[in-house]
């Protein structure tokens, strides 16, 4: 299976990364941006799962271990079974 | 893919000369393979093989009693007594971190630890020497604010503190920044690793990160000059992976804790082909390799590209025969691969093998130890002359308050701070003096000594006067050392240099290896590691000749050390050293007028000697109570730079006479050989007594007082200014460039 | 009193925090690996600094999902000690036995600096010795110390008094001057709900010894083994 | 306009950290997975620009500054004109 998963943080958490790109981006004439907010994906290739089974297995993933839930969310996508 | 026909037009895009290929086929006795092609073009380019340096280093002293390794070893090795030695070497990431500032620094940080653990040496301190174009260049703060964050990074997450370095700026530097990354670990004296392959049988073991494309032919790169077109040819960029090396760093020291290693040394430039090649070559013996042994990353990697892969954070290690599994274990143990790629052999060649076929069969004494040297011609550059013409007089007068000010604000002076705390200076809890300091002070636990570390050069000086610069440069870092109360040692060198084939350079260098090797002479302070980089040049401009130098020294005591902060209202100033007033290719100079022009002062190793013992010993002798070097910007900025030290707002009177010099000269002249001390009130006869015991002239130019810092010249009234506004400019000196 | 400090994967504080105890205290340290699943009896447990995986994915993350953390949470959670230095701080965040977690730095940079901490309550074993409003001088290094906790339970925190230090001025007040990274309510280390577990972004086992500038950071140490004697 | 850029390791450029999140998921028990690459995402909200220029502007980004063209790709995507 391959899958993409986004994590990004909670609405209400301070996002600095974000806040300085859309900074930049102004310093540098564009004006037009008015919010950046930044997150991470991961592209994830896995062996063959059972039918069904993929989006479950991926949300796994992210509760065990991709996304810490007190400052951030979560969103999984199969892209080819 | 089919590997391409190896001719001699391909040899030349290689990078090969015509007389370099003839060579090669002589040795070979017919055409080489690609693959062979591809070890010929790294191992003689000018990074592996210093085909233009080697004739001019050999004129470095390079023995004395203290040291354990010299040159041409993965880095240099020093006894400091009790049974420990340090191991130290300096290396550059010039190009790579051009390209990609944040990735080449970082990597350049990963190089540099590498070559000092695989001597058997925890690595316990950083510095770095950064060059970076003039501050208001489009480029300057994208590349300062990368490489400054990537050397941090990177250091950080391995956990060796940054302790000491140099930030320089100059247009010459525009196209061509120099990052430097200096490394000391320290080992048993008695517990040195070296990278030999000996003992035939043994096996040959991979070990670390999987191979992968990354920076295949960056050793041939470092070895051309930039153009529009190398930049549509760059080579996948390696990227740093400090956890791994962290891993890496800690199962090669377990390792090394037991009988099992021969020999080792990290995949570096030219990676697998110069590792196997080089222990093969020290040795004297053969090696054989599967190279479809070695871990790869990516698919479809053909013989040619594994043996040219620069990936990071790999070694080599020859271990004894049978203890492979021992190997394997520890490695495992910290998630790394170790593989036996291969064994030693009697033959005296390399055979290399991809599926049980051989694609490489070379002697490797020719192609390692006999690779081509070049007595490349040299010549002084035309109108050196006249820049050094100076006619001092012809200045205008300046206000010294207003130009104490540019100087304590320019950013060739100002306050470090934005670089540094992007550094961990403290970990591994030895840090007894880091930046701020004349020297880094690193102290050895377990014992009652501290290692000073302290890298300088000047490269304005050296413009004018490669062979005056190359001697300050050494003068300079010994007295650092000595500032804080230690012995300079021995140094490690990173002669950075335009392109070798035009006969000005090569003169420039030739002449900086002369200053080098008579000031380390007289300073008894051998050249035990260094590195070359040429053709930092884009467009046919090139850099001014910087052989940075990373002096190291040893304090025995480390309670008797001396740091730069004024301590105490009322402490007397005493300036030690002879004042001449010398301007020519000083800050005030470049930072007021905006001249690059006049001769460097001219330095009396004798006279130094003597300054630098006496520092040692007033601090030994606890007479003193601060110490700092008078360099860049001359004697009023020393004064207020002790000040500044104090963290609170101690600033000075002083009293000085013009003796007939210029109040420019007097304040802000650059003569080599002086410091600035303090000694309790009372006390300054001490030190007047010890200075004229050793010769050394001493005078007391003032007292220490609060907040502000006030000059008369002649009796006269000739610059007060609080400590917070010279605080303000110096602090935010950086500002106009990275915000 | 038994001192254990975990070595995980990259942690790179391990030698200090496995010295700290020796030095101020006198005592012994063991060093537990991270694939054990026994503290071999230790009273105190440290968690040390320093880019535990290469604070790869989100610092703290992956030290939080090895076997001995299920140790440390377990011995937590009887009441033992445990202290979390920088990346120490982290992990215990994500693990959950402190809560909130630590971001980005305002400054987006790492920042080695020397911080002034003012202690925030002497109601805990960590700082019973050195009581409140006491300063200490020790410094930072860390790229994520921003600490950050949502409304609530910010106003848990300083309603169940757990605030156990806070960035503050030379003179001990608090100033956003002085707040190096941007946490929250200039906070430098909370206490757990049973005030045993102690997560903090300075590092104290830096600031033990004279030599080095400050000796600040061994009143922790000091204090600890003071409750665990009355104890 | 709302827009989504994803920035990403181009192939062949190692990513410590996809193969360190990798390793940890496989250690968590997930020994199906085969690989992981990590990368950046933006998600930026603009003022009205001119129609049909969206995208170009977005790529402007990306080159001024959200991409670090040595040893990175990026893609844009326009959610809302
Ligand atoms: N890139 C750097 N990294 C760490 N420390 C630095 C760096 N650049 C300068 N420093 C520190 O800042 C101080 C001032 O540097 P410098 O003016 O070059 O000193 P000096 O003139 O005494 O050699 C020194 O302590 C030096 O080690
Ligand atoms: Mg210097």
């Amino acid at each position: 299976m391959k899958a993409r998963i986004h994590v990004f943080l909670k609405e209400g958490v301070l996002d600095p990364q974000g806040k300085a790109v859309m900074n930049a981006l102004r310093t540098l004439g564009f004006g037009e941006v008015q919010s950046v907010r930044q997150g991470k994906f991961f592209d994830v290739e896995t062996d063959p799962l059972a039918p069904g089974e993929s989006e479950a297995r991926l949300r796994e993933y992210c509760q065990k271990l991709l996304a810490n839930p007190v400052i951030e969310n979560y969103r999984v996508e199969v892209l080819e079974p | 893919m089919a590997d391409p026909k190896v001719t001699r037009a391909l040899a030349l895009q290689h990078g090969l000369t015509d007389e370099e290929w003839e060579k090669a086929l002589s040795i070979l006795g017919r055409t080489p393979s690609y693959p062979e092609l591809g070890i010929f073009s790294v191992m003689w380019s000018e990074h592996c093989s210093y085909k233009s340096s080697r004739v001019h280093l050999r004129r470095f002293p390079t023995k004395g009693p203290r040291v354990l390794q010299g040159p041409g070893e993965n880095a240099g090795v020093v006894d400091i007594g009790d049974g420990w030695a340090v191991c130290f070497k300096m290396e550059s990431h010039n190009h790579p971190s051009y390209i990609e500032p944040y990735q080449g620094a970082a990597t350049g940080v990963g190089g540099i630890l590498r070559d000092v653990f695989t001597m058997g040496a925890r690595p316990i301190a950083n510095l770095n020497g950064l060059f970076f174009g003039r501050p208001d260049h489009p480029k300057t703060a994208h590349l300062m604010k990368g490489v400054v964050a990537g050397i941090g990074d990177y250091g950080n997450c391995i956990g060796v503190p940054t302790v000491g370095g140099q930030v320089t700026f100059n247009p010459c530097y525009d196209g061509n920044i120099l990052v430097n990354a200096f490394t000391l670990g320290l080992l048993r004296a008695d517990k040195i690793f070296r990278g030999y392959a000996s003992g035939v049988g043994n096996p040959v073991l991979y070990v670390g990160s999987k191979t992968g494309r990354d920076g295949i032919h960056g050793a041939t790169m470092a070895s051309a000059e930039f153009s529009e077109a190398t930049e549509e040819k760059r080579p996948t960029v390696q990227v740093g992976d400090p956890f791994t090396e962290k891993l890496l760093l800690e199962a090669c020291l377990e390792l090394m804790a037991e009988d099992v290693i021969v020999g080792i040394q990290d995949m570096g430039a030219a990676g697998l082909t110069s590792s196997s090649f080089e222990m093969a070559g020290r040795a004297g013996s053969g090696i054989r390799l599967d190279l479809d042994r070695v871990p790869m990353r990516e698919s479809g990697m053909t013989p040619y590209e594994i043996l040219l892969s620069e990936s990071q954070e790999r070694m080599l290690i020859v271990a004894e025969q049978g203890r492979e599994a021992r190997v394997r274990e520890i490695f495992h143990r910290w998630g790394l691969d170790a593989v036996a790629i291969g064994e030693v052999t009697d033959t005296g060649r390399a055979e290399i093998f991809w599926h049980g076929e051989r694609v490489v069969d070379m002697p490797v004494g020719p192609v390692s130890d006999q690779a081509p040297a070049y007595e490349r011609p040299m010549r002084e550059p035309a109108g050196l002359q006249s820049r050094t013409a100076l006619d001092v007089a012809s200045l205008p007068p300046v206000a010294p308050a207003a130009a104490l000010l540019a100087l304590m604000g320019h950013p060739d002076l100002c306050s470090r701070r934005w670089v540094t705390t992007q550094y961990d200076q403290t970990v591994r809890t030895n840090t007894v003096l880091g930046p701020g300091a004349d020297a880094a002070l690193v102290r050895i636990k377990g014992t009652t000594k501290a290692v000073a570390m302290s890298l300088d050069v000047n490269p304005r000086y050296c413009k004018l006067d490669p062979f005056e610069g190359g001697r300050l440069a050494v003068a300079e870092s010994a007295r650092n050392v000595a500032c804080v109360g230690a012995k300079p040692l021995a140094l490690t060198d990173c002669l950075n240099f335009g392109n070798p084939e035009k006969p000005e350079v090569m003169w420039e260098f030739a002449r900086s290896v002369d200053g080098i090797s008579e000031a380390a002479a007289a300073m008894e302070t051998p050249v035990v590691s260094g590195n070359v980089s040429f053709y930092n040049e884009t467009n046919g401009v090139g850099i001014h000749p910087t052989p940075t130098i990373g002096m190291v020294g040893l304090l025995e005591e480390v309670d008797a050390r001396l740091d730069p902060a004024f301590k105490e209202p009322g402490d007397a100033i005493v300036l030690l050293g002879e004042t001449f007033g010398h301007l020519g290719g000083s800050a005030a100079l470049w930072v007021l007028f905006g001249l690059e022009a006049g001769s460097p002062p001219s330095l009396d190793l004798s006279a130094e000697l003597r300054l630098i013992a006496l520092l040692q010993e007033l601090a030994a002798h606890g007479l003193a109570r601060s110490a700092h070097d008078c360099s860049e910007g001359g004697l009023l900025v020393t004064v207020a730079e002790c000040g500044l030290a104090s963290g609170s707002t101690l600033g000075a009177d002083l009293s000085l006479a013009t003796r007939g010099l210029s109040p420019l000269a007097r304040l802000f002249g650059e003569d080599a050989s002086r410091a600035v001390v303090t000694a309790p009130r009372g006390g300054e006869q001490g030190v007047l007594e010890t200075a004229a015991r050793l010769n050394v002239p001493a005078a007391v130019i003032g007292t220490v007082r609060r907040e502000r810092l006030v000059v008369r010249l002649d009796g006269n009234p000739a610059a007060d200014l609080s400590m917070a506004q010279l605080r303000a400019a110096w602090e935010n000196g950086l500002r106009p460039i990275v915000g | 009193m038994k001192v254990a400090v975990v070595r995980f994967w990259g942690s790179n504080c391990d030698h200090d925090a496995i010295e700290w105890a020796p030095r101020v205290l006198g005592l012994a340290s063991e060093v537990i690996w991270y694939e054990e699943r026994e503290l071999r009896g230790a009273d105190l447990v440290v968690l040390p600094g320093g880019f535990s995986y290469g604070d790869y994915l989100r610092p703290g993350a992956m030290a939080a999902r090895t076997p001995v953390m299920e140790a440390v949470i377990a011995h937590a959670r009887r009441g033992g000690l445990v202290i979390g230095i920088c990346n120490g701080f982290q992990v215990l965040c994500e693990v959950g036995l402190l809560p909130g977690a630590l971001l980005r730095n305002q400054t987006l940079t790492f920042l080695h600096q020397e911080v002034v901490l003012r202690c925030e309550t002497a109601g805990s074993p960590f700082t019973a010795g050195i009581g409140k409003g006491r300063l200490l001088r020790m410094p930072i290094a860390h790229g994520d110390g921003n600490y950050f906790a949502d409304a609530a339970t910010l106003s848990r925190l300083k309603d169940e008094d757990r605030v156990a230090f806070r960035y503050v001025d030379a003179e001990g007040g608090l100033d956003p001057a002085h707040n190096p990274n941007g946490s929250l309510d200039a906070i430098a280390g909370i206490l757990s709900e049973g005030r045993n577990v102690l997560g903090m972004m300075p590092h104290p086992e830096r600031a033990s010894e004279a030599l080095l500038g400050s000796s600040d950071g061994a009143e922790i140490l000091q204090s600890v083994l003071g409750s665990f004697q009355r104890a």
